[in-house]
């Protein structure tokens, strides 16, 4: 039991890197949102499902958190996406492959 | 003995209930400042008299006491100066009766933060009235609407009035890491072996630095002339003439009880011979007569900080009575500014048709620079018996003083000299409203009255001082219980 | 990078070497010289009845403190009210002129409403608990302050009730202080422990602690949705 | 604007409205709290009214939903389709991430949705957000625009709609209006 | 009530009654009254004067430890006279015609009034702190005298101003360290523990005392406010100022370095370094420098007031000499001098003042040949520049002679030497003075100007007349002297009506002015009897050589009346005190810019930083 | 206040010989005119001889006077124009009174060296104003050239006097006369200062080098020019007292003063011809030269003289 | 075994903070820092509830609450405040 906890909480870890390291290689800015939102939430849940499965009695809480999670972070990153496009981001855009598609 | 709480309490309940009686009943609202005002006043008058008959007393908050809990020291020193932060406010609200109600609140708010200041008998409880008023201070010197110079002047003195709280807050850090404690007696008790190495006074530079910026010493002052030049002239005046003061008081208190430390006094002198020379200078190339006024109050507040920068009672004493003046005559000046903003120059001639105001301009510039009967001078006096006596540097400090005085006389005289030049600069002669002219009244008739009893003053101010000094009483007034113990 | 850079830089250095010799100096068992803190530690739950020692610091034994701090953050709410205010008494006014910025985007506004009794719940909470967790009145104020605030961010045109929350900011205030003056006229001293303190770690316990949290919790809470509404209406 | 319900629903008090709202607050709540102390929980019933009551103007979403005894069971399978749909946008994002090539053909193309009441049209935009490779910029009516990492089948609307949003749509409105 | 306070009392009313009745027509003769009664009052107060006796008043005070007194000595009352004669002059003056032509003749008579009370105050002091408070009295009330007419008196009051703040400042740092020292500022005290002070301690006082008094009597270094701020004040208060004013500076010298400090530990006192000056030679050869220099810059001068005013500096020079010399004689010649020198001076301004009244101005270049016209005024002129010459047979010579003597008896030849070259620069330049006003041609615009009104030429007549009786009787006055000199510790000098009876020569000004008059009158016996009558020719009619020239051409030599001399001489007026003076205002100006711009850098979390190093490394 | 007070001593009107009194006053001035007059006349026969002329006769002097005096042109511009005159008889009359001559001291005791040397300057002043009211711009500029030789010749003259006054102890002159008979000539106690005196009293006289004042020809006869008939009788008349005066004033500081006019005459006579003597042997001095020359040999004399005197 | 694991994650987690504060700072345009910052704050809550398992004291999950609502409060506001507030606004900077 413990170690599946521990291993969700390496999932999540991993999740949160991943979405990180998306951060850092995705050419703009809405790729990096795409990138970070979901990995890191995914990866929250995870570790907070891995917390859970230490400490069962906290459940409750966990909850409340997985759902602020699940509610606030799309909401952030629409919004965020949402300002960069009406500041005038434009999109990245593979201008050499365009041609092939 | 539960006065002096009130004394903060009642401005800061008044502050909180002011929106919500200005809602329902305006009128009321417009009068309640004042109200309470009054009301405290009364109070500190008694607690005066309560003072000068049984002597200081301290008062325990929160039902813990002393070095655990928040204390209070209620002496004559403290109670003066909420006097006359109390008188003051009263004195600049009058002529003045329809102000924004936030602006009341404000005042209210500094009224209470800097009778705190004054009482409280623990640093960080300070410090936390420092920040009231000193918050209080930036938003009323930005009240005036639309003058973006003002809210940049405002501007930058929030931002080194931060940077300044941010270094007392580091200085009080490097206190408690020392002792481990905050308690003012507490630390009194501890001071010589504890506080005067050299992290002890590194703790007391950074403080100083920080109150210095509401001291108007050198060299974080630079905010002070365009902001008294921008703000509301009635929030200059009590920033220049009151506020300036509480925090060169609580300087002082650092000083006396924690500090009685060679280093830093000189310190404390050396800023404040820097302070006095570029004060002066500054004020003399002035070409603003508020500007003026404000480097004046720069220098002035340096040979504050050189007075209470002499060992012993003397110096106290001195500094006090230079205080005190200073409080007075720079209030009525600012306040005579409400009319006459702008360039010197533009008052040319103006005192042939603003008889009165050009007359306290005399009165007060005279004052100020020490002129024999006024009160000034006894002051002036004071400082220098006890500049000399301190001898050493003291002396070269009161010799700059001295050549500061013909620097003084030149930068106003040169004022009023305009002001009695023949041909008028303005065709529409700027004469303050008898409205506005009623603070300066107040304050002239309050300057002779000083002159008259000057020796009662004196008598007073030096049994302030000698209660002051008296490190061993404030220690047993606060601390008696834990001293038995520990 | 100019000369004033540099030179900023340089001092800013030169104050770091020179607080690093200080804390070099430092005689590191100075903590010991008064036992003030230990004294706390092993009072505080005795005598006033918190889990939480920080908050019967904060709400008892500097209970002054914790008022200046309010009185801090209530000033700089006024002031920075004075100062925003397009008008000086009447704030209705200045919404005509708002549209200037433009509402939030769908998603925003929609979620605001989810969120607004979440946050609020969550406020509540923190508030409540504070004598038993960490946090207390700031911190519950500041999320309650957020649940307010987040309406006003989402639509800025919207109106925000100003008198209300300055209404309620200083009946919140002012019963802080009166709880404060029963003590002084109770006890003797002002902000003094009112109440018994019950047992350590229950929800009904520490006197009149939560109570004072509570206060702290609904002025902050209000002051800085009005404070936030401000800056975002200015 | 769809909806601009702020002048609509400030000053009425629905008590259906409120009642609701307090019995959905109050589990919240014990959540929070996770105990069920006595204390605790009177204290919850007085907060879940307070909050309630203070959310008044916020509680029209309550009516978004379609109120029917099944009504969580679609709500529970929509959260599990979702879910997948989360775990699978993750994979995707892991392996775009991971190549080292950086596989993507982004574009922000628009998609159309039947939904008509906003809570609906934000659980949508948000599972969109979150499921594989795409992110809603802005709810503008009926139409949502939204960034597609891998545009590559097609950017078109009709195109857009099937492969983005109409499997969350269906679920959606089995228990939302 | 002694009356002493019924004097200071009375001053005061005088204060108030003309802060109320001075814009009437009739305040100067209210003026002329008061100063007529605290005269009487003052005169009552003679038979009181003993040499060591105080009358103390009753005014007093005590302040902070200190009590205050106010009480009059001989040398107080002695200053007093003149300084109440000067201004019921003045007033007089003031109350006829001539107030017609200012503007502020109300403020005129209030600062008048005030000087009077402030220096009654100051004469009246008898300690440092009483002495301070009189001094920073009369220092505003006559600048406050010099200011109220606006204009470029008012912007010389201005640099008076910054003068007397200087002195005031010295002043202060001396009672402050008197007390100090001491603890306590009383004369008596101070006189006490006088042995006892160490030399360099007394130096400082020394300096400090000399800096701050001479200020205010326009010694040497310090003198240059003096002449542009007097010359601009109107004529009546200008006659006030010149004459008395300054001396005040000369009362406080004797009070405070003659009188306690005397003249034989000054003598004993060795300049550092330079060991073989002591204190009286520096002293008298400062006062030596300051009779000769501002004479010879008045001899420059184009504009009578300012010449006059130019001179005034120069015979305070000759005053705080007799002083310096510090032997009986000296002092009395000093102090007498204060006397003579009021009555002439007064009598002169008031004179160029009646010219300035009838036609307008006072450039030299711009008058001429006013003696028919102005006849009275001439003579009060004439008299009036014999007194300030130093001539028999007017009052200036006898106090000159005294001061002479007195320098001849101590073994002073040189200052003697630098006395009488300051008298021959003052010949020259009171000649040019008169010649140009009255003598020469008459100026077409000026050939209807009339004699000034009788209420303008009766008071300055009867000061010429005053100075001209204390000539003939120095007597008279020097018994007025006598007991300022007995406050001092001096004996009186055993003089008579005449002069005085002297063993190494003596003066019986009596005899001198007798035969004078004798000579004249077998000059006019020559002239008269013998030969025949002379034809009157009329002023308009001017010859030159027996030639007849128009009217119409100015031929009146006035401009650059001493070529030859300022030939040798001009090139010696370099203006080093002025280029001095400048450099002080540029420097101060300099640094003042310097330090507004550090105030209004933009970055002042700078300074911050800096101060916070700074005071880290200065306790670190 | 009480007159009687301020007569300290009523008793000095009782020390004069009163007949003594009125011979002195009547009979000094008399003598004076005379032995002035011999004066000129020696001036002019001296003068004559070193041109090589017969020169004027012995009453030549007062044939001016009364030539002088009974013109018939004379013309006064003003009242001071009259006084002036007056007042340049007086100033020397009132001077050699004083001056102790043998037999005639009475006064002196009454008056000193110093008031003498300011009673000098009276009748210089009375010429300034007596000129100045003729409206003669070449009269102003000859009192101006004459006041400016005054300042000249005055400062090595004080320096004298005081150094003499300082020798002798007293301003005295008859104790002056006295110590001389007892001590012996002034001229050996002080040959510097004697010499230094000797150049100042003849600039004193206006005689060349130093006549710039009077200038007989480039200005028209300067101040003279307005005095024409008993004017100019006056001038000549106060000629006289002016040599005369300063010749005694001369012997009285240096060489010995009079105890018997058989001894004294001769002395005056021999000052006056010194300076005669220089008088015909120079060219004129412009008046920066006389005053340069004036304030640097005669004063540095006077100086190093003074030097000696106290030391 | 266990330990490893949990090694792992940290060495993950802490790899991950580090690369979105390199975003944070590399920028380039403003919305790329808030995401950084966002995506910071998630990480932040999910390691607070971590702590609180690791320390064993519930009393970091209130934290973990507090602070995902204050932080998701800061990015919205942030995000509205770059929003164009008129058409005066300049783009910004790439």
């Amino acid at each position: 039991m413990q170690i599946l906890g521990a291993v969700f909480i390496l999932i999540g870890a991993s999740f949160l890197f991943l979405g990180a390291l998306g951060l850092i290689r995705m050419p703009d800015v809405y790729n990096r949102i795409q990138a970070g939102t979901k990995a890191t939430t995914l990866g929250a849940l995870s570790v907070l499902l891995g917390v859970a499965i230490y400490h069962p009695l906290w459940w409750s809480k966990l909850l409340i958190i997985a759902l602020f999670i699940l509610l606030t972070s799309p909401v952030a990153s629409s919004t965020l996406a949402r300002a960069a496009y009406k500041v005038g981001l434009t999109p990245y855009r593979i201008e050499p492959t365009e041609g092939k598609h | 003995m539960m006065g002096p709480i009130l004394l903060i309490i009642l401005p800061f309940l008044g502050a909180f209930l002011l929106p919500i009686i200005y809602r329902h009943y305006n009128q009321a609202g417009y009068w309640a400042a004042p109200v309470v005002l009054v009301i405290s006043l009364v109070i500190c008058i008694g607690l005066w008299h309560g003072v000068n008959i049984v002597g200081p007393q301290s008062l325990v908050m929160g039902g813990v006491s002393a070095p655990l809990g928040i204390v209070f020291y209620v002496d004559a020193l403290s109670i003066l100066f909420v006097l006359v932060l109390l008188v003051g406010s009263l004195i600049l609200w009058l002529g003045a009766w329809h102000r924004r109600i936030k602006e009341e609140m404000l005042l209210l708010l500094m009224v209470g933060g800097g009778s705190g200041l004054v009482l409280s008998g623990d640093l960080f409880n300070i410090y936390v009235f420092f920040e009231i008023v000193a918050v209080a201070s930036y938003g009323l010197s930005a009240s005036r609407r639309g003058d973006p110079c003002g809210y940049a002047a405002s501007l930058r003195f929030l931002l080194l009035g931060s940077l300044g709280s941010a270094f007392i807050l580091l200085g009080i850090a490097i206190i408690y890491a020392l002792t481990g404690t905050l308690n003012l007696s507490h630390l009194a008790m501890l001071a010589p072996q504890a506080l005067h190495g050299m992290a002890g006074l590194s703790a007391f530079a950074l403080m100083l630095i920080g109150f210095a910026v509401k001291a108007e010493l050198f060299p974080v002052n630079t905010w002070v002339a365009e902001v008294y030049a921008h703000a509301p002239v009635r929030i200059s005046a009590l920033l220049a003439g009151i506020v300036s003061k509480l925090a060169i008081i609580v300087v002082l208190r650092l000083l006396l009880l924690l500090y009685a430390h060679e280093q830093a006094y000189m310190l404390l002198l050396c800023i404040g011979v820097a302070g006095l020379i570029t004060g002066e200078l500054a004020a003399f190339y002035a070409k603003d007569l508020r500007r003026m006024l404000a480097y004046s109050s720069i220098g002035q507040l340096s040979v504050i900080a050189i007075a209470f920068s002499i060992p012993g009672t003397l110096g106290v004493v001195s500094g006090l009575a230079l205080a005190l003046h200073h409080a007075l005559v720079k209030t009525g000046l600012f306040m005579l500014t409400e009319k006459w903003k702008g360039s010197i120059s533009s008052l040319q001639g103006m005192a042939h048709s603003a008889k009165w105001p050009s007359v306290l301009l005399i009165i007060f510039a005279l004052s100020l620079i020490g002129v024999p009967p006024l009160p000034g001078f006894w002051a002036k006096f004071l400082l220098f018996k006890a500049g000399f006596s301190a001898g050493g540097g003291y002396s070269y400090a009161m010799l700059l003083i001295l050549l500061s005085i013909i620097i003084e006389a030149a930068y106003f005289f040169r004022v009023i000299h305009l002001l009695y030049q023949t041909p008028a600069a303005s065709s529409t002669p700027l004469i303050p409203r008898n409205k506005e002219l009623q603070p300066m009244l107040v304050i002239s008739g309050l300057l002779l009255l000083v002159m008259l009893t000057i020796d009662p003053i004196y008598h007073h101010l030096s049994k302030i001082a000698t209660q002051v000094v008296d490190v061993q009483a404030y220690i047993d007034h606060t601390l008696p219980a834990w001293k038995s113990t520990h | 990078m100019s000369f004033r850079d540099i030179s900023a830089l340089g001092l800013l250095l030169g104050l770091g070497v020179l607080l690093i010799t200080v804390l070099v100096h430092f005689p590191f068992s100075g903590s010991n010289l008064t036992g003030v803190g230990s004294s706390i530690n092993a009072l505080a739950a005795k005598e006033i009845g918190t889990a939480n020692i920080v908050t019967s610091v904060l709400l008892a034994y500097r209970g002054l403190d914790t008022l200046g701090e309010l009185m801090i953050l209530f000033v700089a709410a006024t002031a920075a009210g004075m100062v925003l205010a397009q008008s000086p008494e009447e704030d209705a006014l200045s919404l005509q002129k708002l549209n200037s910025f433009p509402a939030a985007g769908f998603v925003l506004r929609v979620a605001t409403h989810v969120l607004f009794p979440f946050l609020l719940l969550l406020g509540a909470y923190i508030i409540i608990h504070g004598h038993l967790t960490p946090g207390g009145g700031f911190q519950g104020g500041a999320i309650l302050a957020a649940a307010f605030f987040i309406p006003v961010l989402t639509t800025p045109a919207g109106p925000f009730a100003h008198q209300t929350s300055s209404l309620v900011e200083g009946l919140a205030g002012s019963s802080f202080i009166i709880i404060g003056l029963l003590a002084l006229f109770g006890q003797g001293s002002f902000l003094a422990p009112l109440g018994s303190p019950g047992v350590v770690g229950e929800l009904f316990s520490a006197g009149s602690v939560p109570l004072l949290s509570a206060a702290i919790g609904i002025k902050v809470g209000s002051e800085l949705a009005g404070l936030l509404a401000r800056f975002i209406q200015a | 604007m769809t909806s601009n319900t702020v002048s609509s629903s400030v000053s009425s008090f629905n008590g259906a409205r409120f009642l609701w709202a307090t019995l959905l607050i109050y589990p919240l709540w014990l959540l929070m709290v996770g105990s069920f102390d006595p204390a605790e929980m009177l204290v919850g019933v007085l907060v879940a009214l307070l909050t309630a009551g203070l959310s008044q103007k916020h509680l029209h979403v309550l009516d978004d939903f379609k109120w029917h005894p099944l009504m969580p069971l679609y709500l529970l399978i929509y959260f599990g389709i979702f879910l997948w749909a989360l775990l699978r946008a993750n994979l995707d994002v892991a392996g775009r991430v991971l190549s080292p090539r950086l596989p993507i053909n982004p574009a922000i193309v628009e998609v159309e949705t039947q939904l008509q009441s906003d809570l609906a049209k934000l659980f949508l935009a948000n599972s969109i957000t979150l499921t594989p490779g795409t992110l809603t910029i802005d709810v503008i009516d009926q139409r949502l625009q939204v960034h597609w990492i891998d545009s590559a089948a097609g950017q078109d609307m009709q195109h857009a709609t099937a492969s983005i949003a109409a499997q969350f749509e269906y679920h959606l409105s089995k228990f939302m209006k | 009530m002694n009356l002493l306070d019924l004097l200071l009392l009375l001053s005061l009313l005088t204060v108030v009654l003309m802060y109320f009745y001075g814009h009437r027509r009739e305040a100067g003769w209210l003026g002329v009254a008061a100063y007529a009664i605290q005269l009487l009052v003052l005169i009552k107060l003679y038979s009181y004067m003993q040499s060591d006796r105080i009358i103390v008043a009753h005014l007093s005070f005590s302040v902070m430890e200190h009590i205050l007194i106010w009480g009059m000595t001989g040398l107080g009352w002695f200053f007093a006279v003149i300084s109440l004669g000067a201004a019921l002059f003045a007033s007089w003056y003031t109350a006829g015609e001539w107030q017609d032509t200012q503007k502020n003749m109300r403020l005129q008579h209030i600062v008048l009034s005030l000087n009077v009370f402030a220096m009654l105050i100051l004469l009246c002091s008898q300690d440092f702190i009483t002495l301070f408070i009189g001094w920073e009295l009369v220092s505003w009330a006559s600048f406050f005298m010099m200011t109220h007419s606006g204009g470029k008196a008012a912007k010389a009051a201005y640099r008076y101003l910054i003068y007397a703040m200087s002195g005031a400042v010295a002043l202060f740092a001396a009672l402050v360290l008197i007390m100090v020292k001491l603890g306590s500022t009383s004369f008596s005290v101070f006189w006490a523990a006088l042995p006892t002070l160490p030399d360099s301690f007394l130096w400082l006082l020394v300096v400090l005392f000399f800096i701050g008094f001479s200020i205010k009597m326009a010694i040497l270094p310090f003198h240059l406010w003096q002449a542009d701020a007097y010359a601009e004040t109107p004529g009546a208060n200008a006659s006030f100022l010149s004459a008395i004013s300054a001396r005040m500076g000369l009362f406080a010298l004797a009070l405070v370095l003659l009188q306690p400090v005397g003249i034989e530990r000054l003598q004993h006192l060795m300049m550092p370094l330079f060991t073989f000056v002591d204190a009286r030679t520096l002293l008298a050869w400062i006062a030596a420098l300051t009779a000769i220099i501002p004479t010879y810059i008045a001899l420059q001068q184009s504009d009578a007031r300012l010449l006059l005013a130019w001179h005034g500096i120069g015979q305070g020079g000759l005053m705080l000499l007799g002083i310096t010399v510090g032997t009986p004689l000296g002092v009395a010649g000093g102090l007498l001098h204060a006397f003579n020198y009021a009555t002439y001076q007064g009598a002169l301004f008031l004179a160029v003042t009646a010219v300035l009244h009838r036609t307008g101005t006072t450039d030299l270049d711009r008058l001429g040949g006013l003696i028919t016209r102005m006849p009275w005024s001439y003579v009060v002129l004439l008299l009036g520049i014999i007194g300030l010459a130093g001539l028999p047979p007017m009052n200036g010579f006898v106090s000159k002679w005294l001061i002479y003597k007195s320098l001849l008896d101590q073994g002073m030849p040189l200052l003697l030497v630098a006395a009488s070259i300051s008298t021959l620069g003052t010949i020259l330049s009171v000649y040019k003075l008169i010649h140009n006003i009255f003598l020469g041609q008459l100026r077409k615009a000026h050939y209807e100007v009339k004699e000034a009104p009788w209420s303008m030429v009766l008071p300055m007549l009867i000061l010429a007349v005053i100075g001209f009786i204390t000539g003939l009787m120095p007597g008279l006055a020097l018994s007025l002297v006598d007991k300022a000199q007995m406050a001092l510790g001096y004996d009186a000098l055993p003089h008579h009506l005449g002069g005085l009876e002297w063993k190494t020569g003596s003066l019986n000004m009596l005899w001198v002015v007798g035969i004078l008059i004798y000579g004249i009158a077998i000059g006019a016996v020559v002239f008269y009897l013998f030969g025949g009558r002379s034809h009157k020719t009329h002023q308009w009619d001017n010859y030159a050589g027996g030639h007849f020239l128009s009217a119409e051409v100015p031929y009146h030599y006035s401009h650059n009346f001493y070529p030859g001399v300022m030939r040798v001489i001009g090139g010696w007026f370099r203006h080093q005190t002025l280029n001095v003076e400048m450099g002080i205002r540029h420097f101060v100006q300099w640094s003042a810019e310097l330090c507004c711009r550090l105030s209004q850098v933009a970055h002042p979390t700078l300074y911050m930083l800096m101060l916070a190093v700074a005071a880290l490394a200065f306790v670190g | 206040m009480d007159t009687g007070e301020l007569l300290a001593k009523p008793d000095i009107l009782p020390t004069l010989n009163l007949s003594e009194l009125a011979l002195d006053m009547v009979l000094m001035p008399l003598v004076a005119f005379i032995v002035g007059l011999a004066l000129v006349l020696m001036m002019r026969k001296v003068r004559a001889s070193i041109e090589r002329r017969v020169g004027p006769p012995l009453l030549q002097p007062i044939y001016d006077i009364v030539k002088l005096y009974s013109k018939k042109t004379q013309i006064s511009h003003g009242y001071m124009h009259d006084i002036a005159v007056m007042m340049l008889l007086g100033g020397y009359i009132a001077a050699e009174i004083f001056i102790p001559v043998p037999g005639m001291d009475g006064l002196a005791s009454h008056a000193d060296l110093l008031t003498l040397m300011y009673l000098l300057m009276v009748p210089m002043l009375g010429m300034a104003l007596g000129v100045g009211q003729t409206a003669n711009p070449n009269g102003s500029i000859g009192i101006s050239r004459a006041l400016s030789a005054m300042l000249a010749y005055d400062v090595p003259f004080v320096i004298v006097v005081a150094g003499a006054a300082l020798v002798y102890g007293t301003t005295n002159l008859s104790e002056i006369v006295s110590l001389q008979q007892q001590q012996g000539w002034g001229l050996v106690q002080m040959p510097l200062l004697a010499i230094a005196g000797l150049l100042a009293m003849h600039a004193m006289m206006g005689k060349e080098p130093f006549e710039i004042y009077v200038a007989p020809a480039e200005i028209a006869t300067g101040p003279m020019v307005e005095m024409s008939g008993k004017y100019m009788g006056a001038l000549f008349v106060m000629q006289c007292f002016q040599l005369y005066t300063i010749g005694v004033l001369y012997t009285t500081l240096f060489l010995g003063g009079g105890t018997q006019w058989l001894t004294f005459l001769p002395k005056v006579f021999a000052v006056v011809l010194f300076s005669v003597s220089i008088t015909n042997v120079f060219g004129r001095y412009r008046t920066e030269d006389a005053i340069r020359w004036l304030w640097k040999w005669p004063t540095i004399i006077a100086l190093l003289g003074l030097a000696f005197v106290v030391a | 075994m266990e330990n490893l694991l949990i090694l792992l994650a940290f060495i993950m987690g802490v790899c991950a903070l580090l690369l979105a504060t390199w975003r944070f700072f590399l920028g380039p345009s403003t919305p790329d820092r808030v995401i950084a910052a966002d995506t910071l704050s998630v990480m932040t809550t999910a390691a607070l509830v971590w702590l609180a398992d690791l320390f064993d004291n519930p009393v970091y999950l209130d934290i973990a609450l507090v602070y995902a609502a204050l932080a998701f409060l800061a990015v919205v506001v942030i995000a509205r405040m770059i929003e164009p507030h008129t058409q005066k606004m300049n783009k910004s900077t790439e």
